[in-house]
C-alpha cells in the first residue's frame, strides 16, 4: 500500500521529467544520502569505512563508467582497470609536478586524461563490435599497465614502480582520517552519480542506448555514430580515471600499474552486470555485492564448517569461497540475467500492483 | 639470418600451444554462440586430474582416459546446470556466467587434487633437436614439434568432424540459431553436451602439452590469456583461423620481443622489452581494424 | 476473378483524386544509381525521381534491391556509380546521418526502434538533428539544457497525439504488439519534422485493419504536414489506393514507372511480380 | 519463489554485520594472517602459511611466551591489494591495540599497507620482500624489511660470482631476467651499480606476467651468449624458465634464482630440467634443522599440524615459513622482556623488540633454528639486521648449500635506501625520526 | 475462388484446451486459448499482431522456454496423448515441427545443409536422405538451383521455402506454420501457399497456420480461428469466415459495397459486434 503511485499527477512535462518522478522514491532518496552523509559517520567502524564504505563507492563509481560504455552504449570492454590506472597515476602526476593544485582539480584532470586515453582505445569501437571489440579493448588494458611499469617518469623513477599518494588537503583541510576520506569520496560518487543519472535521461543518454539498441537505425535518424560512442568512451573512462585518482589516493595509499589488471577489470564488469547493465541503481547494487560477497563467505564459511564439524582446513574453505563465488554468479545471471537492479523493479512493481498478481 | 630463423621457428611452435587452447574456444563458441572463458580453467583442469590420477597410483595413458572422463563431466555438469538455464540469454550473459564457471573451476580443481604444482612426463625430451642444432644451429625441440604435430591432428579430425557430419551439421546449427534449432528437433542439450565434451577432450590435450613443459599448476589458467588474441585474429568460429592465428601471433610476438624493444630504446631510452603481454592483442587490434571479422571469420550476414 | 477488375475500377478513380493535391517539383532525383556488394550487382543504372508532396511507391520482388534504394537515399549504402540529387544539391556517398540532418527520415523493413527504450524516447531521439546542447549541459539536470529538453517533449507530444499513442508512452517499445511498434516507428521518424520521409514497408505484416490505420496516418502526414514519402510496400491494394507513383524494380533494374494504372497493366511489371492472378 | 530466495541471499550479503570487536584477551597474542592459499601463487602460500601457523602452533604447545598464547585467525587475499587491504582492515579490528606483526607476503599488500599500519601501530614485517627502503627505520617505525632486502641479496649474488671468478668479473656478460614488476623492478638499480663497479656487462631481460611464455626472452639469452643468467621470477614462471633454459641449452649450473625461485615448487615440475640449478635463499630445506624435526613431532604427532600436504614439511618455503614464526615469536619475546614477561604487547612494543632484535648463533642454536636464519640484529637505522644469504643448488631431488652466509654490499646499497626513505618522508610530509634517540 | 472444401472435423488431432501462458511471470499473454486441428486439415489461425497468435504456436511446441514463457494452465494433445511437457525434439520426433516466423534458417549454412538439418531427428540411410531431399527439392525446384549458397544470402522467399522444407525433412505429420506470408511479395506468397496446399493434399500433412494475411489464409485454410488479445473470438470453417460481416470489415478490408480503397478509410469506424 506504501508504494502507490495513484495520486500523483503530473501537471506539466517538467513534472514528469524529473530525476526521480515518484514521490516516494524522492523520499527514499533524499532520506538515504541524509543517513549517508550524517548517520553513517556517527557510528560506523573504521573496518567499515576503510574496507567496505570507501572501496564500495569506489567500485560504485568505476562501474558506473564501465555501465555508461557497456550497459548504455553498448560496447563490452574488458580494460577498466586501465582506465583506473591512468586516472591515478595522471592525479599523482599532476599533484607532484603542478606546484599548489588544488587536489580536486587534481581528480578532475585525472579524469580528463583517461577520457583522453579512453578516446584513443575507443577508436576501434568504430569498426568492431561484441566480443571482437571487447578482446580488443584487453589491448588497453595490457598496453596502459606496460606502459606505466615502463616509463619511469611516470612514477617519479620510483626503483619499484609503486607510486605513493600524496596527502589530500582541501581548502587546508586534511582528510586523513577514514571518516573524512569517507566523506570526500561520498560527495564526488554522489555528485557524478546524479550526473550520469542526468546524462542518462538526456539527449546524450538516449543517444547512446540507440547506438547500442541499432547503430543503423540511429544513423538513420541523424546520430553521428563516431562522436556518440567516442563521448561513451571519453565520459566512461572520465569516471573510471576519478574512480582510480580516488582508488589511489582514499583507499590504497599507494598503487602499482600491476595492481590494475585484468582481474580488476573483470570484477569491475561482474558488478556491472550482477548490478544491472544500463541502470545507475545497478552499479551500486552490483559494488556491494560483488565486494560484499567475498567478505560474506569469508566470515561465514569457515564458523559454519566448524559449526557442522567438518574437517576444513583454511585452504580448502579459500577454494569453497572460490566455488561458491562463481556459483553464485551463475545462479544470479540464470535466475535474474537482467541484475539486481531489475529483480528491485520487479519487486516495486509488484509492489504497485500488490495485492494483485498481475 | 640464422637467429632469425630460429626465433621464427621457435615462434611458430610455441603458436601452435596458444592454438590448442584457442581451438577449444572455438569449439564452443561455433556450436554454441558461448565465448567460453572458462576454457583456460578447464585446461588446468583437465591437467590437474591427470597428475591427480598418476599421483594416486594409475598409470599415465588409463590416467588421461580417467581425466577425460572427469571432463565430460564437467561438461554434462556445465550444460545441464547452468547453458540449459540460459538459453536465449544475451551473449553477455553467457560469457559472464562461463566466468563464474571459471571461478568455480579454479576453487574446484585444487580442492580436489591440491595446491601443488607437479610435473608431468610424458616422455618426450624438451631438448634441442641435436641433428638441427650441429648442422645450422638451430634450435628446435622435440617436444615442440611433437606437440604441433598433435595439434595439426587435431585440427585435422576436428574440420572433418564439423564439415561432414551430422552431428557437426547440426553444432553449426546450434550455433546459427538457438531457437530454430530447438524448432526442428535438435536437442540443445546433446549438442551441447557433445561439444563441451570435445572441447573438454581438447583442453585435455591442451593440459597435458603445457603442463609438461610448464608443470601443473594454476598459471595454466593464464593459457587463455594466449589464445585470446589468436581468437581475435583468427575469427572466433573458425577452426583454421585458431590455428593460423596461433602461428602469427607466436611468431609476431616472439620477433617483436627480439627485435622491437632495441628500437625503443633508441627512441625512448631505457628498457622495453617485456612486451610480449600486450603486443599480440595490439597486433590483433590493427589487425581487425583492416578486418572485423578476423583471418577466416565468418562475416556477420546483416540485412537492412 | 471479377472481385479484381472492381479493384482495378477502384485504383483509377484513386489516381483521378490525387491530380487535385499539391504536387511540386522534383526535390529528389537519382541518376544511374549502380550498386554492388563485392561484384554482386544490387541496383543497375536505375534513375527516378520524386516530387514535391508526393506518395512514390518502390515495388518489385524480393530480392530485387527495393530496401538497398532506400538505403542509397539515405546514405547507408554508398552508390558505386551514379548521383543523387537532393534539394538542389548534389552528393553520392553521404554519412546517414547527415542525410537525416538534410531532412530525410526513415522507417525499416524489421522494425528498428531502440528496444530497450520506452516509446517517448524513442520518439525523442528523433529529435536528435534538432537538438543543440552537449554533453556538459545535460549532466546539469537543470539550465539550458534542460529547457530544450521540455521544448522537444512538447513537439514529442504533438506526434503522440497524432497518433494516437499516449497510453503507450511509458512503456518500453520490446513489449509492444508489432503493430504499435510500426507505428512507433513512424512516430520517430515523424518526430524529425522530416522533408522526406522514406518508408519500407510500413504495412508489413499486419492485418486489414491495421493496415487501414496506418495508410490513415501515411495519408494524413502527406496531406497535412505536406511531407513527400517514398514508400516500399507489398499489398498491392495498398500501393494502388495511396501512391501517386509508382517505381517497379526487378532483380535490380527498373522495368517500370508510372501511375498506378499504367504500372499494373505493364506487361513487364505483371510477368516479374504481379503474377497472373492480379 | 526463486526470486525471493534471491532477494534474502543478495540482502543477507549487503547485511554482513559479523564484524568482531576487539578479540585480545589477557595472556593471548593475535597474529592477523593475511594468507594465499588460492590462486596462481597458493601452492606457495599453502607451505609458507603451513611453516608459520605450525610453528605458533609449536610454541602454544610448548607453553607459549611465558605463558602468553598465541592466536591468529587466516584472511585469505588470493595476493590481491584491495583483498589484502580489507583483510587487514577486518583483522585488525579483531586484534585491537595488542596485534602481533602482520606478514603480508606480497609486495604489492606490503605497499598498500604502509600507511595503514604505521597509523594503526601495528609492525609491518616484510621479510624478504616489500618497500625496501622501509630499511630505513627513521622514516619507516612500524616497517620492518627484516632479514634482506632484493638490492642485498642481488649484490651478495654478485659477489658470489665475482669469488667464483677469482675476485673479477671484469668483461663478463651477466643476463638479469625478471618478472616485469615492483618485485623484479627494485633489485636493477644496484646491479647497475655493480655493473659499473665491477666492469661486468649487464643484459636486462624482463618477462611479462605471469610468464608462462619465455620463447622469446631465452632466445634473447642464446643470442647474447651470456655468461650468467640471475633470475628473478615468481610463480609459474619459475618453472618455464628452467624448461626454457633447457631448450635453449643454457646450463642451469650458471642460472642463479632469487629466494623466490628457489624452492621445490619451482624444480620438483620442471623435472630433469632444473638439475643444477642454483638459488639464493637465507634457509635450508629438509627435516634436519632440528626445529622443524621437533615441529613434525610435537604438532604433527598430535594431529594439530596445519599443512594438507604433509610432504612439504622441511621444504624451503615451509621452513622460511617458520623462520617466520621465530623472529615474529622471539619479537614478542623480546618484547616481553622489556615490558613486562607474560604479558599481552601492544603492537608499538613489538615494533620496538623489532627494532632492537638480536638473534646471534647462539640463539638461533637454542632455538634449534640453525640453519633457518642468519644471524640478525635491527636497529633504527637498519631493519634489514642481516642481509645475508647463502646459496643453494638443486641436485635433482634436494635443495643443497653450497655456501656459507655471503653478505650484500652495505656500502653500496643502504645509501639507496636512505636517499628513498627520503623522498618518501618529504612526499608525504613525515618528519623522520631521530634515530639516537629511539632506544 | 474457393479450393478448399471445407471438411468435417472428424478426428480430433491436435487439440488445444483452454491453456494460460504467462510471460516473465507477470505479463498474461493467452488467456485461455482452445482450438483444434482434426487430420489431414489445415487450419488457420487469424489475428492482429500481439493477439497471441505466435505464443500459441509455441506453447505447442514448447518454444516458449527460451522467452521465459510459461504454460500455466490448460492440456495440449496430440493424437491422443499430452504433448505439453515434451520437449521440441521429442515433439519432432512424434511428428510436430513448427516454421517459425521470420524463417530462422541457419545463415551461415548452405541451403542444402540446412535441409539435411531439419532430418536430425530422423535417423536414416544415406539412401533415404537423399530421397528425402529430392523430394523437397521436386516441391522446391528453385532451392535446388540454390542449393550450395548461404541460405545468409538468399532472399524472403527463399528463405521460406528452405524453412518449410527443412521442417518437411523431419516427415512431419504436422506443422506449425507462423507467418509464412509476412514480408514477402504477393506472387511469392501465393507460390509457398500453394506447396501448402500440395503437401496437404499429397503428402496428408496436417497444418495449424498462423496467418496475418486474412485474405490468403482464408483461401487456403479449411477451417480458422480468430484470435484477439489473447482470446479465441470467433471459429467456423473457411466460408462461414469469409462470410462473416466483421471479419469481411476488419480483417479482409471488404464493405458492403465491395472492396473499399484505403484512401476512403475514416478515423472512426464501427465496433465490432463479438467485442
Amino acid at each position: 500500500m506504501l508504494y502507490r503511485e495513484a495520486g500523483q499527477f503530473k501537471a506539466s512535462f517538467a513534472e514528469d521529467m524529473q530525476i526521480f518522478p515518484i514521490r516516494q522514491d524522492r523520499i527514499a532518496i533524499g532520506l538515504l544520502l541524509a543517513f549517508a552523509f550524517f548517520g553513517i559517520p556517527l557510528f560506523a567502524s573504521e573496518y567499515w569505512f576503510s574496507a567496505i564504505l570507501i572501496p564500495f563507492l569506489i567500485f560504485a563509481l568505476a562501474a558506473l563508467g564501465l555501465n555508461i560504455l557497456t550497459g548504455y552504449c553498448g560496447q563490452l570492454s574488458l580494460g577498466t582497470a586501465a582506465f583506473m590506472a591512468v586516472g591515478a597515476y595522471a592525479a599523482y602526476n599532476f599533484q607532484l609536478r603542478v606546484e599548489g593544485i588544488p587536489i580536486l582539480v587534481s581528480f578532475v584532470l585525472a579524469g580528463f586524461t583517461a577520457a583522453a586515453v579512453g578516446v584513443l582505445f575507443g577508436l576501434p569501437s568504430l569498426r568492431i563490435k561484441g566480443f571482437y571489440l571487447a578482446v580488443a579493448t584487453l589491448a588497453a588494458q595490457f598496453f596502459i599497465v606496460w606502459v606505466l611499469t615502463k616509463f619511469p617518469w611516470l612514477s617519479n623513477n620510483s626503483s619499484s614502480g609503486v607510486i605513493s599518494a600524496q596527502k589530500i588537503q582541501i581548502l587546508g583541510f586534511s582528510f586523513d582520517t577514514p571518516v573524512s576520506k569517507y566523506l570526500l569520496v561520498l560527495g564526488i560518487v554522489v555528485v557524478m552519480a546524479l550526473a550520469a543519472k542526468n546524462l542518462a535521461r538526456s539527449g546524450t543518454g538516449r543517444a547512446w542506448m540507440a547506438v547500442r539498441d541499432m547503430d543503423v537505425a540511429a544513423q538513420v535518424i541523424g546520430i553521428p555514430l563516431m562522436h556518440t560512442k567516442l563521448t561513451a568512451f571519453a565520459v566512461s573512462s572520465f569516471y573510471c580515471g576519478v574512480a582510480g585518482a580516488l582508488y589511489a589516493f582514499c583507499y590504497l595509499g599507494s598503487v602499482e600499474p600491476d595492481g590494475f589488471n585484468l582481474d580488476l577489470s573483470f570484477r569491475i564488469l561482474f558488478m556491472v552486470i550482477i548490478g544491472g547493465v544500463g541502470t545507475v541503481l545497478g552499479s551500486f547494487l552490483g559494488a556491494a555485492f560483488i565486494l560484499l560477497l567475498p567478505i560474506f563467505l569469508d566470515n561465514t564459511l569457515l564458523p559454519t564448517a566448524h559449526a557442522l564439524g567438518l574437517p576444513f582446513s583454511n585452504a580448502t574453505v579459500s577454494h569453497i569461497q572460490f566455488m561458491v563465488f562463481g556459483a553464485l554468479i551463475m545462479f544470479f545471471l540464470i535466475v535474474e540475467p537482467h541484475g539486481l537492479a531489475r529483480l528491485w523493479q520487479i519487486t516495486k512493481e509488484k509492489l504497485r500492483l500488490w495485492p494483485f498478481p498481475h | 639470418m640464422q637467429f632469425f630463423f630460429e626465433a621464427l621457428i621457435g615462434g611458430l611452435l610455441s603458436g601452435v600451444m596458444y592454438s590448442l587452447v584457442a581451438l577449444g574456444f572455438v569449439l564452443i563458441y561455433k556450436a554454441s554462440g558461448v565465448f567460453n572463458f572458462a576454457q583456460g580453467a578447464m585446461v588446468f583442469f583437465a591437467a590437474l586430474t591427470v597428475v591427480g590420477f598418476v599421483g594416486k597410483g594409475v598409470p599415465l595413458p588409463i590416467a588421461i582416459v580417467l581425466a577425460f572422463g572427469a571432463m565430460v563431466l564437467l561438461g554434462l555438469a556445465t550444460e545441464r546446470f547452468v547453458l540449459r538455464k540460459l538459453v536465449g540469454q544475451p551473449p553477455i550473459s553467457l560469457f559472464m556466467a562461463t566466468i563464474g564457471l571459471t571461478f568455480f573451476i579454479e576453487g574446484l580443481a585444487p580442492m580436489l587434487w591440491g595446491d601443488a604444482v607437479q610435473p608431468i612426463e610424458l616422455g618426450i625430451q624438451d631438448e634441442p633437436i641435436p641433428w638441427l642444432l650441429e648442422r645450422f644451429d638451430i634450435v628446435v625441440s622435440r617436444f615442440d614439434l611433437v606437440a604441433s604435430g598433435i595439434a595439426a591432428a587435431l585440427v585435422v579430425v576436428l574440420a572433418i568432424f564439423f564439415q561432414k557430419t551430422r552431428i557437426g551439421r547440426a553444432l553449426r546449427a546450434v550455433a546459427d540459431d538457438h531457437q530454430a534449432a530447438l524448432s526442428i528437433g535438435i536437442p540443445l542439450e546433446r549438442i551441447w553436451a557433445i561439444v563441451w565434451a570435445v572441447a573438454g577432450f581438447v583442453a585435455l590435450v591442451a593440459g597435458l602439452l603445457w603442463g609438461s613443459r610448464n608443470g601443473v599448476q594454476f598459471a595454466l589458467t593464464f593459457t587463455a590469456l594466449k589464445a585470446l588474441p589468436v581468437l581475435v585474429l583468427g575469427g572466433f568460429d573458425s577452426v583454421a583461423g585458431a590455428i593460423v592465428g596461433g602461428l602469427i601471433i607466436g611468431a609476431s610476438e616472439k620477433l617483436a620481443e627480439i627485435y622491437l624493444p632495441p628500437l625503443m630504446q633508441a627512441g625512448f631510452g631505457g628498457n622495453f622489452g617485456g612486451i610480449e603481454g600486450w603486443f599480440p592483442y595490439v597486433l590483433a587490434l590493427l589487425f581487425l581494424l583492416v578486418r572485423p571479422e578476423g583471418l577466416f571469420g565468418e562475416r556477420h550476414i546483416d540485412r537492412v | 476473378m471479377t472481385m479484381r477488375l472492381n479493384e482495378l475500377q477502384q485504383v483509377g478513380d484513386a489516381v483521378a483524386e490525387t491530380a487535385g493535391r499539391k504536387i511540386g517539383d522534383v526535390i529528389l532525383s537519382l541518376e544511374h544509381i549502380s550498386l554492388a556488394f563485392g561484384g554482386v550487382k544490387a541496383l543497375t543504372d536505375i534513375s527516378f525521381d520524386v516530387r514535391e508532396g508526393e506518395i512514390r511507391a518502390i515495388i518489385g520482388p524480393n530480392g530485387a534491391g527495393k530496401s538497398s534504394m532506400l538505403n542509397v537515399i539515405n546514405g547507408v549504402y554508398h552508390p558505386q556509380e551514379g548521383r543523387i540529387v537532393f534539394h538542389g544539391r548534389e552528393r553520392r556517398a553521404m554519412e546517414p546521418h547527415k542525410a537525416a540532418r538534410q531532412g530525410i527520415a526513415r522507417t525499416f523493413q524489421n522494425i528498428a526502434l531502440f528496444k530497450g527504450m520506452s516509446v517517448l524516447d524513442n520518439l525523442m531521439t528523433g529529435r536528435v538533428t534538432k537538438m543543440h546542447h552537449g554533453l556538459f549541459a545535460h549532466m546539469l539536470g537543470f539550465g539550458p539544457g534542460r529547457r530544450e529538453e521540455l521544448a522537444h517533449r512538447q513537439k514529442v507530444e504533438e506526434v503522440i497525439d497524432f497518433l494516437e499513442i499516449q497510453h503507450i508512452r511509458k512503456t518500453p517499445v520490446g513489449r509492444l504488439p508489432y503493430g504499435l511498434q510500426k507505428r512507433v516507428e513512424l512516430g520517430r521518424a515523424l518526430a524529425a519534422e522530416p522533408s522526406l520521409l522514406l518508408l519500407d514497408e510500413p504495412m508489413a505484416g499486419m492485418n486489414v485493419e491495421e493496415k487501414e490505420d496506418m495508410c490513415r496516418f501515411i495519408l494524413d502526414v502527406n496531406d497535412q504536414m505536406g511531407t513527400t514519402i517514398v514508400l516500399i510496400e507489398h499489398d498491392m491494394g495498398v500501393v494502388m489506393d495511396i501512391s501517386d507513383r509508382v517505381v517497379v524494380l526487378d532483380y535490380g533494374k527498373k522495368i517500370g514507372d508510372g501511375v498506378p494504372a499504367e504500372v499494373k497493366a505493364n506487361p513487364d511489371v505483371i510477368k516479374a511480380y504481379l503474377g497472373a492472378g492480379h | 519463489m526463486k526470486r525471493i530466495a534471491l532477494a534474502v541471499a543478495a540482502a543477507a550479503t549487503l547485511a554482513v554485520g559479523s564484524i568482531g570487536t576487539a578479540h585480545a584477551q589477557a595472556k593471548e597474542q593475535f597474529f592477523p594472517i593475511l594468507s594465499y592459499r588460492v590462486g596462481p601463487y597458493g601452492a606457495n602460500g599453502q607451505s609458507l602459511f603451513g611453516g608459520m601457523i605450525d610453528y605458533l602452533q609449536y610454541v602454544n604447545m610448548k607453553g607459549g611466551v611465558n605463558g602468553v598464547m598465541m592466536t591468529w585467525e587466516e584472511c585469505e587475499t588470493e595476493y590481491n591489494n584491495a583483498k589484502g587491504v580489507e583483510c587487514y582492515e577486518r583483522l585488525k579490528g579483531k586484534a585491537g591495540a595488542n596485534s602481533a606483526p602482520v606478514f603480508p607476503l606480497s609486495t604489492g599488500i606490503s605497499y598498500a599497507l604502509i600507511d595503514k599500519s604505521a597509523a594503526d601501530k601495528i609492525p609491518l614485517a616484510m621479510v624478504g620482500y616489500g618497500r625496501t627502503d622501509a630499511v630505513d627505520g627513521s622514516v619507516f617505525p612500524f616497517a620492518f624489511t627484516m632479514v634482506g632486502t632484493y638490492q642485498m641479496q642481488a649484490t651478495a649474488i654478485v659477489k658470489y660470482l665475482k669469488d667464483q671468478n677469482k675476485g673479477s668479473l671484469a668483461g663478463k656478460k651477466i643476463a638479469y631476467m625478471y618478472h616485469d614488476s615492483a618485485y623484479g623492478k627494485e633489485p636493477i638499480v644496484a646491479l647497475e651499480a655493480e655493473a659499473r663497479v665491477n666492469k661486468f656487462e649487464l643484459v636486462q631481460i624482463p618477462v611479462a606476467h605471469p610468464g608462462n611464455e619465455q620463447g622469446a626472452q631465452w632466445l634473447k639469452v642464446r643470442q647474447e651468449r651470456p655468461d650468467y643468467v640471475i633470475f628473478w621470477g615468481w610463480g609459474v614462471m619459475n618453472q618455464t624458465a628452467l624448461k626454457a633454459a633447457q631448450k635453449v641449452g643454457f646450463p642451469r649450473e650458471k642460472m642463479i634464482g632469487s629466494w623466490w625461485a628457489g624452492s621445490e615448487e619451482d624444480t620438483v615440475p620442471a623435472g630433469d630440467a632444473a638439475k643444477g640449478y642454483m638459488s639464493a635463499t637465507w634457509n635450508v630445506a629438509g627435516k634436519d634443522v632440528p626445529l622443524v624435526a621437533d615441529i613434525e613431532k610435537v604438532v604433527y604427532g598430535a594431529g594439530k599440524g596445519n599443512l594438507s600436504d604433509k610432504s612439504k614439511l622441511g621444504s624451503i618455503l615451509y621452513n622460511r615459513g617458520v623462520s617466520y614464526g621465530v623472529l615474529a615469536v622471539e619479537a614478542i619475546r623480546k618484547a616481553q622482556e622489556k615490558y613486562g614477561k607474560g604479558k599481552t604487547m601492544s603492537g608499538e612494543q613489538i615494533a620496538w623488540a623489532m627494532e632492537n632484535l638480536d638473534l646471534n648463533d647462539a640463539k638461533l642454536k637454542a632455538l634449534g633454528a640453525t640453519g633457518l636464519l642468519p644471524p640478525i640484529k635491527t636497529s633504527c637505522e637498519d631493519h634489514e639486521g642481516s642481509g645475508k644469504i647463502k646459496l643453494q643448488q638443486w641436485d635433482g631431488t634436494k635443495w643443497v648449500v653450497k655456501t656459507d652466509w655471503i653478505d650484500g654490499n652495505r656500502q653500496l646499497v643502504h645509501p639507496l635506501f636512505k636517499a628513498s626513505a627520503a623522498q618518501f618522508a618529504k612526499d608525504k610530509g613525515i618528519t623522520p625520526r631521530d634515530c639516537k634517540k629511539a632506544m | 475462388m474457393s479450393n478448399a472444401q471445407p471438411a468435417p472435423a472428424t478426428e480430433r488431432y491436435l487439440s488445444v484446451n483452454n491453456i494460460e501462458v504467462i510471460y516473465d511471470h507477470v505479463i498474461l499473454v493467452l488467456k485461455g486459448v482452445s482450438l483444434e486441428v482434426p487430420k489431414g486439415r489445415i487450419v488457420a489461425l487469424l489475428g492482429a499482431n500481439g493477439a497471441g497468435k505466435s505464443t500459441t504456436l509455441k506453447a505447442i511446441s514448447n518454444l516458449l522456454g527460451a522467452e521465459r514463457g510459461d504454460v500455466t494452465k490448460g492440456s495440449i494433445e496430440f493424437a491422443g496423448t499430452r504433448i505439453d511437457r515434451l520437449t521440441p525434439a521429442e515433439l519432432v520426433r512424434r511428428g510436430v515441427i513448427q516454421v517459425m516466423e521470420g524463417r530462422h534458417c541457419f545463415g551461415h549454412l548452405t541451403i542444402e545443409e540446412n535441409l539435411l538439418t531439419g532430418a536430425f531427428t530422423r535417423n536414416g540411410s544415406r539412401k533415404q536422405l537423399a530421397d528425402k531431399l529430392d523430394k523437397v527439392y521436386t516441391y522446391f525446384p528453385r532451392l535446388k538451383q540454390r542449393r550450395t549458397s548461404q541460405a545468409g544470402y538468399t532472399s524472403g522467399g527463399e528463405q521460406q521455402m528452405c524453412a518449410i522444407g527443412r521442417a518437411l525433412m523431419a516427415e512431419p505429420e504436422m506443422i506449425l506454420l507462423d507467418e509464412p506470408s509476412m514480408g514477402l511479395a504477393p506472387q511469392i506468397v501465393e507460390e509457398i501457399f500453394e506447396i501448402v496446399r500440395d503437401l496437404n493434399q499429397k503428402e496428408g500433412v496436417s497444418f495449424l497456420l498462423a496467418e496475418q494475411n486474412t485474405m490468403v489464409a482464408l483461401r487456403y485454410a479449411h477451417f480458422g480461428y480468430i484470435l484477439e488479445s489473447g482470446r479465441v473470438v470467433m471459429e467456423g470453417d473457411a466460408e462461414t469466415l469469409r462470410n462473416n460481416e466483421d471479419v469481411k470489415e476488419f480483417y479482409l478490408g471488404l464493405s458492403s459495397t465491395g472492396r473499399k480503397s484505403f484512401r476512403d478509410v475514416k478515423h472512426y469506424r464501427r465496433r465490432k459486434r463479438w467485442l
